[in-house]
């Protein structure tokens, strides 16, 4: 793994370096698994192997792989390489007084943690406790992780979005009825296969977002594979195809939408006479008990957050890929 | 590193402490990558190596031997005083480091479109050329 | 409702930052109101906060209503939840910052229109996003929640930056670099806490720390704690992190600085505060006896860094900034003399920086907006040409010199009294010389503005024509103006009323 | 079975090393199912295996229609192939 | 049942040691291409297969869990045939030189 790191940034190429992060991801991915983190691995493999690398790939393509590398320097790393190993030593200088690795009894283990495994399904009726705790019991820390989502594809697309190319994306909604001027060079065989694939994808990630309270995954997994599966069809298709069902503007009021669910969700609750996010509260609009409803709750929750992160994912992608011109790209 | 997750009695002590120098070492990579490379994609290659690193930390403290997947199997859901706590991992990190996932690749995102634009304006992406670039 | 009160305040800027989006999408003119909408709700329920708080002590609030849970392995009961917190320490701050982001809100609005035409409604959402960020860094009472607020507020202005236009997307994207190594750094601290600690709320730390250390102190503690710190100066751009920020802030659209100038640092040395003197407590950092000495030299090194170069400069902007290096130097080294009149000192500069900063952001908003630049070879006349605004800016140095009335001068009393008690004779010479540079570099802006232009009453010479910025950008540079004397007057009442009490019980008078 | 895979990465031209990184992934959903059988929890790992399955295709496909359109010989500028200079 | 299991998984981890061998050996980009793509799918697809069938002898909800499995089959079968494609035409366009006898 660390081997990998070192690949990763060695390579001169740029290119390779994104290729070999995206195995670097898919390794961690599989030590997390192992460790019994299945959420993160899920999300890692999502958004490490998968978004990420593409995000690497496409903003590469708008700029060059090549790297100069130039002579001298050496020294300013060296140094700085020094302060490193001295900051790990100084790290590792802890490690005596850790508890044992996998100690079941140490203080992260055994402090907060048993409550959650112990009460989470008479407090919420959710087996996969990751998803409770997600959702539920620090429900505040998603939502303002959906908000950086949000903060992230409004950042991106205002940074990069070129406003003058604007009517150029409206001319070509005019000409709808123009067959799509596919690149000569697509192959006919990676269309066939993603139009496919594609379906299966999303529902897919439908079942992702649903099934979280039994299995992992939840808003966040499904909601980036959601995305991938749009961003799938922009790179096997073109840009375009994707953009003449999906407008800018609609994209990004879902995004906002979705947060927006998310915080009316926590906000319904304040009004229902309870603390903010206190889903339990909902028990008089939604069916079943207070446990029950904060079952609903999270669900709803996960949707908001679902929404969000694919439109994000998308946005973002398109932004990337395209240099903000909205037309053309990877 | 796949030796880890079988977590063998006799090597136990040895992993425990291979497994945070692990740790460490990258996250001492992804600090100088961030810090003394020149390559603005590299940095934010490096940006997220860092980032994997701590993730890394926090889930290794939150492991448990022999613990499974925090998630309840459908005999321990229908009569809930049947759960033992040590037979599930931790949750908690999972969740704390879901969560920094989340903001890491948002991080990132915001990193290349900044260094698009910027090599929109100097077309390198070499520090000390864009640097050269701003004297001017 | 009064319980809502701490949840208003972060939902205010955050709910109308998704309303703004939403809304200028379809009439950009809407969103504005909708960002000052959320601020002004957020300002009252701060406010209101500061009386309650100033009356009742502390107020706690639960998300989602998990509160003290009693765990069986443990004696004590733990919060599962989140937790958000409005006590001494942290009310005013809440207040200085939702004021100052609602006067900015106005004053800015004028300048967003000018220098970012067509971007508006992404410059609202992620304005109001950045307010949200900021106020929550401010009133959380977990330590993870802190770090996503961090990066909420972080995020927000790595955009805000890169709208200037030349070199403020390489400006941007080294903030990015130093500020994600300090959130990283960050994170790791709370890794080593939580390993040793098990709990993420900070109350419940504070409990758990001193027993943990009962056989010995811990490495791993001692290890955290210093991740932390650095982390937090990473942000802050204290003195051997200070890189970013110049360049940062100056290239910056005027329109995002005079919020993030301002505010952005504050908030960061308040989060180190907190970590400081609740998670752990003041005797930890009083038995920290090799830290402490580099923390305070290194305080003086940033003050008499920032002093220094803000002599070379001859932008404006670039001198306000090498002004905020400095500034974060009293605070920092106030923080770390660690005892009561130091940490009075810290304290109070805290919101009284805040405000002194923005206010001279704001006077040198309005001078870019009317002379496109700033320069102070284009300062020539500017007294003449714009009198009230000079005056706001006069009297902003004023208070940043340290001149009796304003505000700045207490807090420079007391920081200087605290390192007179602490026996650091070189922070206090520190802090003489940086009045002392203040002082020179507001004459040499008096000389220039004034004097090298022949006086328009002397005959023979055209008048030189007023030219004012406009009144809704006038109007808040010059209510923040007031506010320094104002807040100058009120320090007594501040002080025993709230910061007194904010203070750790073991420290001797 | 990884460390042969490792060597492959080190590859001479970079979409050699795709090829070697798309092995790695199709591998990796084997693997993940049996991590799967061995903590005898198969139902949690066959979903993460499918979303593997789908996004190391997605990043195939990505890097590959980055060489279609760029259609340039790669390694031109790397001096000595993967080796670090 | 086991027996058929393993009996498939050792084959397909048999033609996956092929795979990795010709990725290695093989002189150039085409030829390491061609065992990757071909011996990739089929031994990930035999191995998968032997997963069904130990699946299927576990509890109740085994033929869920061998759906999904052979959704994850279908996918490979699809996909890692087409990624590989793709891969060849990226080959092929940034130029790629085929291996010949006479060069090193």
């Amino acid at each position: 793994m660390v081997l990998f790191a070192l690949i990763s940034l060695s390579i001169q190429n740029l290119m390779g370096a994104a290729i070999v992060f995206g195995a670097y991801s898919f390794m961690m991915c599989l030590i997390w698994a192992g460790m019994g983190a299945v959420d993160v691995a899920f999300t890692e493999a999502a958004v490490g192997a998968g978004v990420s690398t593409v995000f690497i790939v496409s903003t590469i393509y708008n700029t060059s792989a090549t790297m100069r590398s130039r002579p001298g320097g050496m020294a300013f790393k060296f140094f700085i390489g020094v302060v490193v190993t001295l900051a790990g030593a100084f790290l590792l200088s802890a490690l005596t007084d850790f508890p044992d690795w996998g100690d079941p009894n140490s203080p992260v283990n055994a402090t907060v943690v048993p409550y959650y495994i112990e009460n989470s399904i008479d407090d919420t009726h959710v087996p996969n406790l990751v998803t409770s705790v997600l959702a539920d019991y620090r429900g505040f820390d998603t939502l303002l992780e959906t908000t950086v989502v949000f903060i992230a594809c409004i950042a991106i697309y205002s940074i990069l979005r070129i406003e003058t190319a604007k009517s150029k994306t409206d001319e070509t909604e005019e000409g709808i009825t123009s067959p799509p001027s596919y690149n000569p060079s697509d192959s006919l065989i990676v269309r066939q296969a993603s139009r496919f694939m594609i379906p299966f994808m999303q529902l897919f990630a439908l079942y992702v977002i649903a099934h979280g309270h039994y299995s992992p995954g939840g808003g966040f997994q499904g909601g980036v594979i959601l995305g991938a599966s749009l961003i799938l069809l922009a790179i096997s298709f073109d840009l375009k195809f994707l953009l003449r069902h999906w407008r800018e503007k609609s994209l990004m009021l879902l995004v906002a939408s979705g947060v927006f669910l998310y915080a009316a969700v926590g906000l319904a609750c304040v009004f229902m006479g309870g603390n903010y996010l206190e889903y339990g509260i909902l028990d008089s609009i939604l069916p079943g008990d207070q446990a029950m409803a904060r079952s609903h709750g999270i669900l709803l929750v996960e949707i908001g957050v679902g929404i969000t992160v694919m439109f994000s994912m998308v946005a973002i992608h398109i932004n990337l890929a395209s240099n903000g011109r909205f037309d053309r790209g990877l | 590193m796949v030796d880890s997750t079988a977590g063998s009695d006799t090597m136990e002590n040895l992993i425990a402490n291979f497994n945070y120098v692990i740790v460490v070492i990258l996250m001492m990579i992804g600090l100088w990558a961030m810090l003394a490379q020149k390559n603005l994609i590299k940095k934010c290659i490096g940006m997220a190596i860092f980032q994997t690193g701590i993730i890394l930390f926090f889930i290794s403290i939150g492991a448990k031997n022999e613990a499974k997947v925090p998630i309840l199997s459908k005999f321990v859901v229908e009569n809930s005083s049947a759960i033992i706590v040590n037979d599930y991992a931790n949750p908690l990190t999972q969740i704390l480091m879901l969560t920094a996932i989340v903001v890491g690749v948002a991080t990132l995102g915001v990193g290349l479109a900044l260094a698009q634009k910027v090599y929109q304006q100097h077309s390198t992406f070499h520090e000390d050329e864009i640097l050269e670039n701003q004297r001017k | 409702m009064t319980e809502q009160l701490p949840i208003v305040i972060i939902l205010g800027p955050l709910l109308a930052a998704v309303l703004a989006a939403f809304a200028g999408w379809f009439r950009p003119k809407l969103s504005h109101p909708f960002v000052l909408l959320g601020l002004a709700v957020s300002f009252a329920a701060a406010l209101k906060l500061v009386f309650i708080v100033a009356d009742g002590g502390a107020q706690k609030y639960w998300l989602g209503g998990w509160g003290d849970k009693v765990i069986p392995s443990q004696k004590e009961p733990f919060v599962v939840g989140i937790q958000i917190t409005v006590d001494h320490l942290n009310t005013l701050l809440l207040a200085a910052v939702s004021g100052i982001a609602l006067l900015t809100a106005i004053y800015a609005k004028r300048l967003v229109d000018t220098e970012l035409a067509g971007r508006q409604r992404y410059f609202d959402a992620l304005f109001a996003l950045l307010v949200a960020g900021l106020l929550g860094i401010s009133i959380t009472g977990d330590i993870f929640n802190l770090y996503v607020f961090m990066e909420i507020a972080a995020l927000s202005s790595y955009a805000l930056i890169a709208y200037g236009k030349g070199r403020s997307y390489m400006a941007s994207f080294n903030y990015l670099i130093m500020g994600t190594m300090g959130a990283c750094l960050y994170l790791l601290g709370i890794g080593f806490i939580f390993i040793k600690g098990g709990t993420l709320n900070i109350d419940d730390l504070s409990r758990i720390i001193p027993t943990l250390q009962a056989n010995g102190p811990s490495q791993a503690l001692f290890v955290g704690f210093v991740l932390i710190i650095l982390g937090a100066w990473a942000k802050m751009a204290f003195f051997p992190f200070h890189g970013w920020l110049p360049n940062a802030y100056t290239y910056a659209p005027t329109a995002s600085a005079s919020v993030l100038a301002p505010l952005a640092t504050k908030v960061a040395v308040y989060a180190m505060l907190r970590i400081m003197l609740t998670v752990y407590s003041i005797d930890y950092i009083n038995g920290l006896t090799g830290i402490q000495p580099i923390a305070l030299y290194l305080s003086t090194a940033a003050i008499v860094m920032g002093s220094f170069f803000s002599l070379t400069q001859t932008n404006l902007k670039m001198i306000a900034c090498y002004f905020i290096i400095s500034e974060v130097g009293y605070m920092v080294g106030g923080a770390w003399l660690a005892n009561k009149p130091g940490l009075t000192g810290a304290m109070y500069h805290l919101v009284a920086d805040a405000a002194m900063t923005s206010a001279l952001f704001m006077a040198i908003g309005c001078i870019v907006y009317r002379l496109g630049q700033a320069q102070l070879d284009d300062l020539k006349g500017v007294f003449f040409k714009m009198p009230v605004t000079m005056a706001a800016f006069v009297v902003t140095m004023a208070a940043l010199i340290g001149v009796p009335p304003t505000c700045g001068f207490f807090s420079k009393w007391y920081l200087i009294q605290g390192a007179a008690q602490a026996g650091v004779w070189h922070f206090v010479a520190a802090l003489l010389l940086s009045s002392l540079v203040k002082a020179i570099i507001l004459f040499r802006i008096i000389e220039i503005g004034y004097n090298r232009v022949p006086h328009p009453a002397i005959e023979g010479n055209p008048a030189i024509p007023r030219n004012e910025a406009p009144l809704s950008m006038l109007i808040p540079t010059a209510a923040m103006a007031l506010g320094l004397v104002a807040l100058g007057l009120g320090t007594s009442t501040l002080v025993n009323t709230i910061i007194a009490k904010a203070l750790p019980a073991a420290l001797a008078p | 079975m990884l460390l042969v895979l490792i060597r492959a990465v080190k590859g001479p031209t970079v979409i050699d090393r795709l090829v070697a990184i798309n092995v790695i992934g199709t591998k990796s959903i084997v693997l993940l199912l049996f991590a799967g059988i061995l903590f005898s929890q198969l139902e949690m790992f066959v979903d993460i295996a499918l979303g593997y399955g789908l996004l190391n295709y997605i990043v195939s496909i990505a890097a590959s229609r980055y060489y279609q359109h760029r259609k340039s010989l790669e390694p031109v500028h790397a001096p000595q192939g993967g080796q670090p200079s | 049942m086991e027996i058929l299991a393993y009996t498939l998984i050792s084959t397909g981890l048999i033609f996956f040691l092929g795979t990795t061998i010709g990725l290695l050996r093989f002189p150039d980009f085409y030829s390491r291409m061609h065992a990757a793509g071909k011996g990739d799918t089929l031994s990930t697809v035999v191995i998968l297969l032997g997963c069904i069938c130990i699946v299927s002898t576990q509890g109740d909800m085994s033929w869920l869990l061998g759906l999904k499995i052979l959704l994850i089959i279908n996918f490979i079968f699809i996909g890692s045939p087409t990624a590989t494609h793709a891969m060849m035409d990226a080959g092929n366009k940034a130029g790629a030189e085929p291996w010949r006898k006479d060069s090193k």
